[in-house]
């Protein structure tokens, strides 16, 4: 019998493979499209049913406000600004706030948590301290800082710090711990220092850990920065809730929760992208690679 | 090159027949590499193993040889080609299949026995019945002092038993098993062989085996695989037709096992040199 | 069957009356069964008696007003005070502000924007002669953070309540500017008496229920007789210790200053309601244009039925 | 030459081997008494500088109480009670609310996470919503729910729901996302049927994002409660800081406080107790392992 | 047992001299099970490595290899006895050590290129005369077409290959290697072996190599080391005095060659099937 190699059908091939791999990126896009148009189908039901029920009064507009009233109270804003000034620079105190308190909060929670993950008698000494700071009610603690801090923009950013840094110091530090042994002992073998070793080894593969926290803990620095205001502010969206809800404005305090969270999409997308430039070595899930 | 001899048969790859176990058609398998390009790990692929047949694979390392079972399983899809088992196109992940990973796949949290036992559990046996049969599956694989260890306190070795009693546990009809016996002393690794014909010829399964050891896939196969350096394709495939069954500690010195043996290793060492021209540039 | 009202702050003197009557046994004597809940946010306060999860509300009388510009009709059938109860406090650091009249320009401080302190701020400056935009407000709320910006110099002079007013007197970082603790002073400062903690219903509720709101009118009333013919001491031993934790000498010398501010029966001072809906008419967006027809806000009914 | 095969000195060897474990164990002992007196060393130290400074009026004890003030107050209300009733039912119930709501947050959370970290679609879909109710301020919230479902407990526990749901979601959502693709594939192989695979092997290996999260997330729960207590309330911790706060009682502010981190700390060391138990299977760090 | 054959002689383990590259002297190394007992890992276990020699540890699995590399290391502590290399107790993990892993140590987020280059990153080198090393030893292992690939992109060889060479890349003067080739074909472990043996000879390097081909242990060794199954301790000791260089791809075929495998094969084949009658029950 005669051995058939594979002859050369490279050329005849080279079509078949292109057309293959057009079809799953069209695969791809498809999807991608399903995606965003069951996402927007949700948000219309849901804002339908919303309007239908304010309109024929089965919930209270009077407390749950209603979509059309909510667009209108937004757009009044924008066109004639808010009674502290115009919207926008309510929306970048706020948002300036938060920033601050996410960047301080996050930056610490990571560094306290990938110094006590690394250090076994510290972790055991002051763990248990960090939660029972961990169980003070913020709204207490915003008063405390008020007192202390005053009431301009500190005692919003310490507002917002206290609730990023534990979410995330509690995920870096188990994502230190979760840290594979045989990877740290292979970097120290390779001649990694200490100081290496955390930042070769325990921060990549800590990172998913402190993304997945950081995806939480922005929503977070944001109410913890509209919880600052609340107590006390001159501008920022937590006085224009303070003031709608003293006002009986149900449209007003439902509208800037609605300015809220487009900020916290936009900068939720922010991480995003970063994650995935972060984590682009992850190996995808099988079934989803190949072309 | 065209060569027959008595036992060892060079076939010619053709398209598989309906009826074969596993039947790969033609199939060509890119991944997408980190700059962004294309780049194929198997091309133009066929090979079909027969119900009841024993294939072995062997190739230069990254050839394409895991990524073949890959392909069996459905973990992977081809580009282009298709892909049967027992005649039905893959299309989701398998359970007549049985798997031996070329790494470790064992579940941490769970001790040796609870390891083994976890396929009899999945299918329904009855508790008890699945851990007597574990129990029974662990003697066989000489495990049984470390039946309630967890895989990261057993050896390289002893984890590799672990994962062939946890397969071959299922009996599957289908069993794929990526380099199973490398990490193993010969006297255990002949054991295990031992083990798997006879598995192998109770069940009649169709047996797709991946090694590095050329002597090894000779001694066990009906059919041996010779793929080319990556992208891998079949080179050549061989019938090995020595009389069974076999017994693994004797048949290295029968003579014509010796022939059969020279003749692939010649038609493989081609290719392992073609292989390493292209990619190894001698190091000192 | 139960009762439930909901007060504004239960440690607040301004709303003694609820808890005294409560600690006095007077709700039982009638025959009630009243479970008092405390609720420092006014507005949720409001937002359940609407929803109907509570029958009353111990809060500020001019919400009747401000929610019958929005619709919703709830009426106060025991008033408690007379006069705000508030005072507005000038910083120690800032003797050159001697009256309204100097704020221009001054950061004031108010328990929120659109509360009760707001307005009352704003119309003090507008009767001297200011414009708004003259002057800064400052939401601080009230308490300890109050204190705060005080001393922080946050603020020149702000409104705020008892105890956090004695609390600042005694440590000399704060003057009384306006005193509107008494009737005879509110009336000077503001141009009438100015009703402020109050029992309020639904408007609604009270068709149905005229026998309990006969009963909590009795109760209520009692106290307030109560009030008038004790001393501030007195008074202070009835309450929870929890109240005057901080300090009983402070507490009784707050009470002491500001007893006269409660109505001596429950009565709403008739010119009352008119010079709420002036001040409010005057800065509250949401009154203006709006027809308020105050005899719907309140009623006399009851206590005038009181024994 | 001789080969000399190891001499049976078994016996003689046996007592070495005792000896070196039995000084194992004490060198375990030692390390736990001087993390003990670590941990009391610490908080002696804070105790003492914070009674110092407050004595000799470096922070004012009126705003910032003091360590004695405090444990009066405590011991007050141990004795005669708070003005709300006796203490332990205001911890009774403020426990009741917070455990609720933790475990109506923390399973929803991992329900949650684990539905959308199998399903690709889902999780397309749907996580965009989960961003942005987390961006929604927790005390504006509150509002709406006592609106929804009265003063009662209902309210609290709704609070604390929302404040565990989170962090767990997104610890239990990237835990299912990072469990191992091989071992997902091994037990598919073997048999496992999509709940299977989620029961023995997702969970499994989420095991530890979602421990973490429980972690961080009581003390979310019980500041989740004192917030509600806070908004409105008969009984309660959060009540008991309300009227403390209002009664300018720094002393009763902090008591409460430390009354609630003493509960924090109670559950979390139930759950560092069963946290022990479920991952008992891991390795342990190098060098922490042998005798 | 006493033999005494022109090229391997049995050594006696004798306490080790103070200034060898590796001496292990009585150590016990016992750990916890799962059910609480201690159980005995390796047992009075004496061993020396001189400096610049090549020592090959061969046993049945699980029989204690891994974890004498691991007391080199650092990794793990013994229970009773000591260890020390270049003379100095070894007190914590030492970076003067080469070691590759029987399992993958790689860095998963790191390309290939960026794990081989790791070393002399950690140790100071220049970025750009690291990268250039690096390119270096990838280009010997093989893999130069692969050098931005991620780990979980290659194949098992392929990965071990890179393991190779981040180690090699350091150019320890202790190298401990455990089963490094077993991953490969055999042409591409050929290579690899000349490799190492040049990276040896340059070097003068201390060895300690685990493997299960006795064959390749002969090879390589100047001395092998057969150790008994678990709780291991050293059975005997063989020196190999096969002249050097020695080239691997002829070695094999050295009638000297064969006489000593014959001689280590038999000592070694009763210690396994001691093991295994102690822990496998015949399967079918
Ligand atoms: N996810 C992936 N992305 C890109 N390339 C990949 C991926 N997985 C495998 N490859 C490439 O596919 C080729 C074949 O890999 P495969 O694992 O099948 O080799 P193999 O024959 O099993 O080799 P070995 O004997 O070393 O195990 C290799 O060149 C590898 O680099
Ligand atoms: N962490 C651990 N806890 C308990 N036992 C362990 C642990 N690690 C290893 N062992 C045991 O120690 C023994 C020796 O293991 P080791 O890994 O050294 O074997 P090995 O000789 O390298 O085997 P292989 O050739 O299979 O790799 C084994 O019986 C194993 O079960
Ligand atoms: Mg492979
Ligand atoms: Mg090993």
């Amino acid at each position: 019998m005669t051995a058939i190699s594979p002859t050369d059908q490279a050329a005849a091939r080279a079509t078949s493979i292109v057309a293959a791999e057009a079809q799953a990126r069209a695969r791809l896009r498809k999807r991608h499209a399903l995606v965003i148009g069951l996402r927007l189908a949700i948000l219309v039901v849901f804002l339908g049913l919303w309007e239908l029920c304010a309109d024929y009064n089965i919930i209270d507009p009077f407390f749950f406000s209603s979509p059309s009233g909510i667009w209108e109270q937004i757009w009044s804003w924008i066109t004639e600004g808010t009674s502290q000034g115009p919207l926008w620079l309510q929306i970048y105190v706020t948002l300036e706030e938060t920033f601050l308190g996410f960047v301080i909060g996050a930056v610490g929670g990571i560094v306290a948590g990938i110094i006590l993950g690394r250090n076994k008698l510290l972790a055991d000494v002051f763990s248990i301290y960090i939660k029972i700071a961990n169980s003070v009610p913020r709204v207490v603690l915003g008063s405390v800082f008020i007192i202390a801090l005053g009431l301009g923009m500190a005692s919003k950013v310490a507002l917002a710090v206290v609730m990023v840094f534990f979410v995330v110091f509690a995920n870096a530090f188990q994502g230190v711990r979760e840290a594979d042994r045989a990877m740290i002992a292979n970097a120290q073998i390779l001649g990694a220092s200490p100081m290496q070793i955390t930042t070769s080894v325990i921060i990549p593969s800590a990172m998913s850990w402190i993304l997945a926290s950081l995806h939480v803990s922005f929503g977070f620095a944001l109410v913890g920065a509209v919880v600052g205001e609340f107590l006390g502010a001159k501008q920022g969206m937590g006085l224009l809730i303070s003031t709608a809800q003293g006002a009986f404005n149900a449209n007003g305090v439902f509208a800037a929760m609605i300015i809220l969270a487009v900020m916290a999409l936009v900068v939720e997308f922010i991480i995003t992208r970063f994650e995935n430039y972060v984590v682009k070595w992850r190996p995808a899930p099988f079934n989803e690679q190949g072309a | 090159m065209q060569l027959q001899t008595m036992a060892a048969e060079k076939l010619s790859p053709a398209a598989p027949p309906a009826d074969a176990a596993i039947a790969i058609d033609d199939v060509t398998l890119r991944f997408v590499t980190p700059d962004g390009h294309m780049m194929t790990a198997i091309r133009d692929f066929t090979m079909t193993v027969a119900r009841g047949e024993f294939a072995c694979v062997v190739g230069p390392t990254g050839c394409g040889k895991s990524t073949t079972l890959n392909l069996v399983t459905g973990l992977l899809r081809p580009t282009t080609g298709n892909v049967r088992v027992m005649g039905n196109p893959v299309t989701d992940i398998s359970r007549d299949i049985g798997f031996v990973f070329q790494a470790d796949a064992l579940f941490p949290w769970r001790s040796v026995i609870d390891n083994v036992a976890a396929g009899p559990l999945f299918r329904g046996t009855p508790k008890k019945e699945a851990y007597d049969k574990a129990r029974d599956w662990i003697g066989r694989v000489g495990l049984s002092r470390f039946e309630k260890h967890y895989p990261h306190q057993l050896s390289g070795g002893m984890r590799k038993r672990a994962a062939l009693a946890q397969t071959f546990i299922n009996q599957p009809k289908i069993l794929l098993m990526d380099e199973p016996f490398s990490a193993l002393d010969m006297q255990t690794r002949t054991a295990m062989q031992d083990e798997l014909l006879g598995l192998w010829s109770g069940l009649k399964s169709s047996v797709v085996f991946v090694t590095h050891d050329l002597e090894e896939a000779v001694a066990l196969a009906d059919k041996v695989y010779v793929l080319t350096a990556g992208p891998g394709t079949v080179k050549s495939v061989y019938r090995i037709d020595l009389p069974r069954p076999r017994v693994m500690a004797d048949i290295r010195y029968d003579p014509k096992f010796i022939e059969i043996a020279k003749v692939i290793w010649s038609d493989l060492r081609e290719e392992v040199q073609l292989g390493q021209s292209r990619g190894l540039q001698t190091g000192h | 069957d139960k009762i439930t009202i909901i007060v504004g702050g239960m440690e607040k003197q301004i709303y003694l009356p609820a808890v005294l009557t409560q600690q006095l046994g007077y709700f039982k004597d009638e025959g009630l069964d009243v479970e008092l809940v405390n609720s420092r946010a006014g507005v949720e306060a409001e937002n359940e008696l609407l929803a109907g999860a509570v029958q009353g509300v111990v809060g500020f009388y001019d919400h009747t007003v401000d929610l019958q510009s929005k619709g919703k009709y709830i009426q106060s059938i025991v008033q408690f005070s007379q006069a705000p109860g508030e005072v507005e406090l000038v910083s120690a650091k800032h003797p050159e502000i001697k009256s309204p009249a100097d704020f221009k320009g001054a950061t004031l401080g108010v328990t929120g924007l659109g509360s009760s302190t707001d307005f009352l701020t704003q119309y003090l400056a507008v009767r001297g002669g200011l414009k708004p935009g003259d002057y800064t407000l400052l939401p601080v709320g009230a308490g300890n953070t109050f204190i705060a910006a005080v001393k922080q110099d946050q603020i020149q002079a702000g409104m705020t309540t008892e105890p956090t007013i004695a609390k600042l007197l005694q440590t000399g970082e704060a003057k009384v500017l306006v005193d509107m603790r008494t009737p005879e002073k509110t009336k000077a400062a503001l141009g009438g008496d100015y009703p402020a903690a109050s029992f309020y219903v639904q408007s609604s509720w009270i068709e149905g229920h005229k026998d309990e709101a006969q009963k909590l009118a009795n109760a209520f009333v009692k106290t307030m007789k109560f009030i008038a013919g004790h001393s501030a001491e007195e008074i202070a031993d009835k309450m929870p210790k929890d109240y005057y934790a901080g300090s009983k000498d402070l507490y009784v010398q707050g009470l002491a200053g500001g007893k006269a501010m409660f109505t001596p029966d429950g009565r709403m001072p008739a010119d009352g309601p008119q010079t709420v809906l002036k001040v409010l008419s005057t800065f509250s967006k949401s009154l203006q244009g709006k027809q308020i027809d105050l005899s719907k806000t309140y009623t006399t009914e009851f206590v005038d039925a009181a024994k």
